[in-house]
């Protein structure tokens, strides 16, 4: 197997007197979707924001191509190249869609922010994401549906040349037709080379992109497969007990 | 509590000690750079324990500090008050924890105080009117009276004042008359713009309450070319007040020595301290508490170009202040270095 | 949908229902502070500080009068304070509440010069004069929709005029009455005040230990015994050291003064009154859900326009308090009472407590202890400096340290970095 | 077929100049499940909201029991028996799960709140809902992960004895179990004789609990059919294109 | 991702990048309005009804003097407002800034008096004086994490006790330079004003029509030719206007005053320095984004402590701007400068302008629009009344009617029943 991209080693977060996470070691490798699988409230979300910067660890290694690196804010990840579409989208409800699409990151001309450039790729962008039935780009994004506000986060992650996308629940929201060209383009990115890491609570949509499966239970990593050595009912076990059969968490560990 | 702790001059440590509050440093700007330096001197001459704090203008605040300073020995308290029953609470209080109190420039009616040692200010008023009346003559002239503050006593007074003097003439007619809220000299210019706009600029004197306020009509005039030509009236004799009368954009204002009036306070203060009876040149009537109110009262000055000199001399403003710049000229020109 | 009743797994609320070990408890406790979570730990603590500050440099600061002082000068701003707390919880500002304390205590003092009435009736005039400023305001926030802001800028205004046309120019109405006069100077009898402390204190721990008990009873999340008992002897013997200190004499020995001033025992009052109001009623729980999301309350089916309406008459009638407590304090009302800074230390006092301008949270108490801050600023400083500029300076500079104390320790390691 | 308990006739509903909801026909019959079909920003949670009384209707009419109402707000509604799940949750994040679920209908004894029976309930009810690794029902629900907060909504909407319950995508960002348990819960709700509208873009669950499809297509009603008379692909194209042969809008109303 | 062109299909934004017709447009706009999307439209309509009220009440109102008088005055609290505008954008509030421009102000009149320096030199030690306070303010706010309130609360107090230390002695500093004393005396020459305004005019007609074929040629959403056409016609001759009118002689016969007053230039200039930072620049792209959802902002990469203390420090510098045109207006810089209520009124203005004080909404024009409706109030009032209590409450309801109008036509019909 390639050496991963990132990697985190025995991270551990408490949120005050809550342990969220335990000891957690988790890779993302080039050209793989990770499927991050889990229960509600066993870490997944608080795992990402981790990685993202959005939280810090209270111990454990933070390591990007093999070398640990200082993570203190988003800033940092994003300058190593990774995108995250985070679960509760983190949209600014005032700003229009191409305004949040280029948040942190707008384009300018002499100095002065380049509108044109950016409302034309912004409308490329979500128009490649099926996006449908939005009336103009310079909506304001609190005018969405909450399928629209999701494409938007999404097409706000994917517009860089990043080396990692983090997508946590990124079709919870999304049509039929939109979780197509969002599952398409998960895997199109991992083929470019890109790490990506999926969250999902839809076994069939994991299955269908995933090349590795890691399954978190109450905050302790149960299981870190390839998506190949599992069926089904194994992950919806391993995610609901912590456990199947060989696999899992050691009996006295739950 | 005790006084033995108190860290006082040896003289004066068994006569207590004396606490003075001023009102407030936006009505004027005499309390914190006129009276609280006379004051100073005063006591450190006479050798007492003193404390001097200024209220902000906050009647409660001069509430507060009179109980934080009778919490902490002091055993006279003078008082600038911010109104009439103000001050009568503070000195009730005062007096029911066995303090001696003292007005000091404005007379508390209905209070408790020992002795009232004070200028005039229905006089002031008058004296200001009387300073006008004389530099208009005896011609026609419409006449906008810029009062302080609404809220503060001494305004309405002052206003009261001048009315009495100029009402009388004849030949003067009110064209607009509005109070400055909080004496403050920003709103001042605006107030005095609109005024003076609504008559067309028909305007041949002002009556503006106090220096701060005379600055910002005189602003307002020179804007419309006028400055010099349209008396103004001031008060206090503040380095601003002067150097407008030396300059001739301003008719008069009035000097109260602070020198005088501190002097006099520490040594009814002293007196009250040691038990003493304290010398008085007359008594005031509390219209209001029904009562005699044993004073010292001293001469409220009207100043006008001719006099800024006896200021100066007096020790009530320093020629280094008000001869700066452009200034310089005109005090060469009235003798005063 | 409650007819069923599944039998809890163990990872489903065990450790809710769980008694917890004191060890156990403790360490949950500094687990929640550490993660920022301290209510009004840290505004105490700003308070503390000051207060040792304050007795190091002055040798005054902690005599017996001054501390009696500080109770009776602290007694308006604290009320005015927990006024605004409905207020600011629903996220919103009323700026108009100084002058309306103002013109209601205007109100109260007439009706007692010009109409001789009873002060029971004069004060009743007054809350109701602030009821019906309150509800002006909270109509047009509330059903117009303008900003608060803005609203209570304009009655900020316009109440001044309605104080100065009360009283006419430079004028000032005297507090002619015995009892409200006496409300800021007197002191409740030597006998009396144990006997309240006592009765308070009894009240206090009877209350907390029978809620433990239900809580146990019913199966519900409650804090181990012990805590409970060492809780409640702790404060139990706060309130009791009141009487203990105040019915010593503190006057000169020509002029006895002892007991505990009035005032503490109304703002203590309107403490408990508020305190079970934002905690134990469907109104409170409604200002802070209005406050935390508007719109989810809204679909909750809670009548968004009443709330707001409401908290703007409460707000106002704690400012008539305030105001009528102000007036017995200075003795009279005059055409600035309530106007000035005095609604800006107001809301500095609740927010240095720890209620946030942004709405949804805060308690009664933390308007007090703001409140008590603010006023020992006030009361601290003339015994440290003297001239003008020196006093703002300070005043400032201590603001900010008291503050600075509280974000400090209120800060979330849990957003921080590794 | 039953009168329905609730319906829409004719309703209009635009944002400034966006036009949301086209003459839109809308019924729930008690004690049946129907489906609220449609893509992405296809006006399905604008519709949950015309219903919820959110939003006023700039036309047409709102029927319970056959008799025309008059409907001004939530309260209104709420009154009539209809409980609401919305898609954006709406909760107060500074409250507590307990303070949250029992919001406007809090249970009082002498007056004061009754803490202790509301949380006895809450507790109950969550239960039910396979609610796991929630720590204490007296969290505040700004801090419980985007399951748990929809569990919470779901909780809050399933405590009364309403007569219509509308579920905006409630199984959204649920896990395995918890799904399985609202999708049983529904039936259960509709097998009491409630009508319950069920919003959702996963068509194996539509299937499996709905007796009726009601499909939008950009604001307009495609079709409104039992379910046994559609087949997924049907579904997916009445959503995507309005029309599926026979069935949906005619040609020139596309 | 960009590098495959997907062919945009009809649905997709075809609305968007079509150019509309002019009915179209005008349906879209008239809908737009009644979805309570307005802009300035609201606050404009106050000031005109306030307008038409004056004018019809007091014949001097509309005169050309009075008109001048209006646009001196207006000066200070526009810039103020528009230097909160920022920390307004952020959710937070500088209670400082007035007193901040007071004490800039100050020393920008020392450096003058005591030190002779050159007024650009002065002016740019005010300047700077206000950029080192707000950014203490900011620095405090942002980093520390206590509320702007009250940290800028104790700086409102401190910097009073700065400002009277400052002035000393003497009680007030004049303003001894003929430049600075000029900019709200004296007048633009008649040619010059002349020359500016059509200067200005084709710069702004160029532009417009500039960016419209830019949108154009790019297939991006535009308003229909006429329709802007009709917008840069109706702007120029505006902005014409201002010198007609202004050139005329409104002094007396005697002593003609005539010229744009230099403070209208200055007010301009900043406006536009402020629309083109707000809408053109990264930095007022994330003072809207960390205004509506700090934490996005965040997530997006945005340095949100750098944005904070820039807002405060730009604020202070507006305000050190404003409180030197203002002791230019009053001659001098005396102890209550930019205290009082000037910074509530400069608030209020911002917000009757259209900005919301929940930050994220807002814009430079508002707080030229509010100050310019707060400096009506100021300028037509004394041509009203008189007495003292008349004029508080006027004040307060004429704020209460212009709010009151934009509210109510800012009221989303949305949201209303049917
Ligand atoms: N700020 C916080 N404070 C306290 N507890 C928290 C906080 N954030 C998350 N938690 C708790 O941490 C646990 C993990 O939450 P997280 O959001 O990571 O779950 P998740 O795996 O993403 O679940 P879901 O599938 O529902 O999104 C939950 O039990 C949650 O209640
Ligand atoms: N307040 C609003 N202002 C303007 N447009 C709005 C507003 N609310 C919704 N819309 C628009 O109305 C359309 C329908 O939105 P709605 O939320 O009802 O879609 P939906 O069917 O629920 O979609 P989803 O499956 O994504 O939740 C969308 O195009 C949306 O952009
Ligand atoms: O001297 C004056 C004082 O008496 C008054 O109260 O305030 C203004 C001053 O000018
Ligand atoms: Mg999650
Ligand atoms: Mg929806």
């Amino acid at each position: 197997m390639t050496e991963p991209l990132l990697a985190l080693r025995g991270v551990n977060k408490s949120f005050g007197h809550v342990h969220v996470l335990h000891d957690v070691d988790f890779d993302v490798h080039p050209g793989q979707v990770t499927a991050l699988v889990g229960d509600n409230g066993a870490g997944k979300s608080t795992l990402v924001k981790v990685i993202a910067g959005i939280y810090g660890r209270d111990s454990g290694q933070y390591l990007f191509e093999g070398r640990p690196v200082d993570v203190h804010g988003p800033r940092d990840v994003a300058d190593l190249g990774v995108e995250v579409v985070y679960q509760d989208l983190a949209l600014c409800d005032n700003l229009d869609i191409v305004q949040n699409m280029f948040l942190g990151r707008e384009t300018r001309r002499w100095g002065m922010l380049d509108e044109v450039d950016m409302e034309t790729r912004a409308r490329e962008t979500l128009a490649s994401l099926s996006v449908r039935t939005v009336k103009s780009v310079r909506q304001s994004v609190n005018s969405l549906s909450g399928g629209q506000r999701q494409t938007v986060a999404i097409a706000k992650a994917v517009l860089w040349n990043s080396r990692i996308v983090l997508l946590d629940e990124p079709t919870a929201a999304l049509g039929v037709a939109q979780t197509r060209q969002v599952l398409d383009l998960v895997r199109r990115l991992a083929d470019r080379g890109l790490g990506v890491v999926l969250i999902s609570h839809n076994m069939t949509d994991v299955f269908e992109v995933a090349d590795r499966i890691t399954a978190l239970y109450l905050g302790r990593v149960a299981a870190d497969v390839p998506a190949t050595d599992v069926n089904h009912a194994q992950v919806v076990e391993l995610i609901t007990a912590g456990r199947s059969g060989a696999l899992g968490l050691a009996e006295n560990a739950l | 509590g005790s006084d033995s702790e108190d860290t006082g001059t040896d003289a004066g440590s068994d006569a207590g000690k004396i606490g003075v509050i001023l009102p407030d440093t936006k009505s004027s700007v005499r309390w914190e750079n006129a009276d609280r330096p006379a004051l100073e001197d005063a006591f450190d001459a006479a050798g007492v324990d003193y404390d001097i704090q200024n209220a902000e203008g906050d009647a409660d605040r001069m509430a507060q500090i009179a109980d934080s300073m009778i919490a902490d020995g002091v055993t006279v308290l003078a008082i600038v008050n911010l109104d009439s029953e103000s001050g009568a609470a503070l000195q009730e209080k005062a007096a029911s924890q066995g303090v001696a109190t003292i007005d000091y420039d404005r007379l508390t009616l209905g209070g408790a105080a020992d002795y009232y040692v004070s200028f005039d200010n229905n006089r002031v008023g008058a004296l200001q009117g009387e300073g006008l009346a004389e530099c208009l003559g005896e011609e026609e002239a419409n006449l906008i009276y810029l009062n302080g503050s609404p809220t503060d006593n001494n305004a309405t007074l002052f206003s009261a004042g001048a009315h009495s003097v100029l009402d009388e003439v004849s030949s003067y007619t009110t064209v607009g008359e509005q109070a400055v809220p909080d004496w403050d000299p920003d709103q001042a210019v605006t107030i005095f713009e609109q005024l003076y706009t609504k008559v067309d600029g028909d305007v041949d004197g002002v009556y503006a309450a106090n220096d701060g306020l005379a600055g910002a009509v005189i602003s307002i005039l020179e804007k419309n070319g006028r400055a010099g030509q349209v008396p103004v009236t001031g008060q206090d004799a503040t380095v601003e007040g002067l150097q407008n009368i030396l300059a001739g954009t301003q008719c008069m204002t009035i000097y109260k020595s602070a020198k005088e009036e501190a002097g006099a306070l520490a040594d009814v203060a002293i007196a009250l301290a040691t038990g003493e009876e304290a010398e008085t040149n007359g008594t005031t009537e509390d219209s209001e508490g029904g009562r005699d109110v044993p004073s010292i009262l001293l001469d409220p000055q009207p100043i006008t170009a001719d006099s800024v000199k006896s200021v100066i001399d007096d020790g009530g403003a320093s020629a280094s202040d008000v001869c700066t710049g452009s200034f310089a000229k005109f005090c060469d020109k009235a003798g005063i270095s | 949908m409650t007819s069923t009743k599944p039998e809890l797994a163990d990872s489903d609320f065990a450790i809710d229902t769980r008694t917890s070990t004191v060890p156990e408890y403790l360490r949950a406790y500094l687990g929640r502070v550490r993660g920022g979570d301290m209510g009004a730990l840290p505004a105490v603590l700003g308070l503390v500080v000051l207060g040792i500050v304050f007795s190091v440099t002055t040798e005054r600061f902690f005599s017996l009068l001054n501390i009696s002082n500080l109770i009776v000068q602290a007694g308006p701003i604290c009320l005015l304070a927990m006024g605004l707390v409905p207020v600011l919880l629903l996220g919103e500002i009323d700026l108009s509440a100084g002058v309306a304390g103002g013109t209601s205590a205007g109100f109260t003092a007439l009706a007692i010069v010009d109409h001789g009435q009873h002060w029971t009736v004069a004060v009743a005039v007054g809350l109701l004069v602030g009821a019906l400023i309150g509800l002006a305001v909270g109509a047009l926030v509330a059903i117009l929709g303008i900003p608060s802001f803005v609203v209570s800028l304009a009655f900020f205004l316009g109440l001044q005029g309605v104080l100065l046309w009360l009283i006419g120019e430079g004028g000032s109405i005297r507090v002619a009455d015995e009892v409200l006069r006496g409300l800021t100077i007197n002191n409740v009898g030597v006998t009396a005040g144990w006997v309240v402390a006592v009765l308070v204190a009894a009240v206090f721990a009877g209350g907390t230990l029978w809620q433990h008990r239900q809580r146990v009873a019913k199966g519900l999340q409650h804090p181990p015994f012990p805590v409970v008992v060492v809780r409640v002897v702790a404060i139990s013997l706060v309130i009791l050291a009141v009487p203990f200190l105040l019915n010593q004499n503190r006057g000169r020995p020509t002029f006895p003064i002892q007991g505990i001033p009035w005032v503490l025992p109304v703002v203590v009052v309107l403490l408990l009154v508020w305190t079970f109001v934002l905690t134990r009623t469907t109104f409170g729980r409604y200002l802070y859900a209005v406050g935390g999301n508007a719109e989810a309350a809204r679909r909750a089916g809670v009548n968004v326009v009443r709330i707001k309406v409401s908290a703007f008459v409460f707000c106002s009638m704690m400012a008539a308090a305030s105001g009528i407590v102000q007036a017995s304090y200075t003795g009279k009302v005059s055409a600035s009472s309530g106007g000035g800074n005095v609604l800006l230390y107001a809301v500095g006092a609740a927010v240095i407590g720890g209620v946030s301008l942004f709405g949804g949270r805060g308690r009664a108490v933390h308007a007090v202890i703001g409140g008590l801050t603010i006023a020992t600023i006030a009361n601290g400083l003339p015994l440290l400096v003297n001239e003008s500029y020196a006093n703002y300076l300070v005043t400032g500079g201590v603001l900010l340290v008291a503050a600075s104390v509280d974000a400090l320790s209120r800060r979330r390691r849990s957003t921080a970095g590794v």
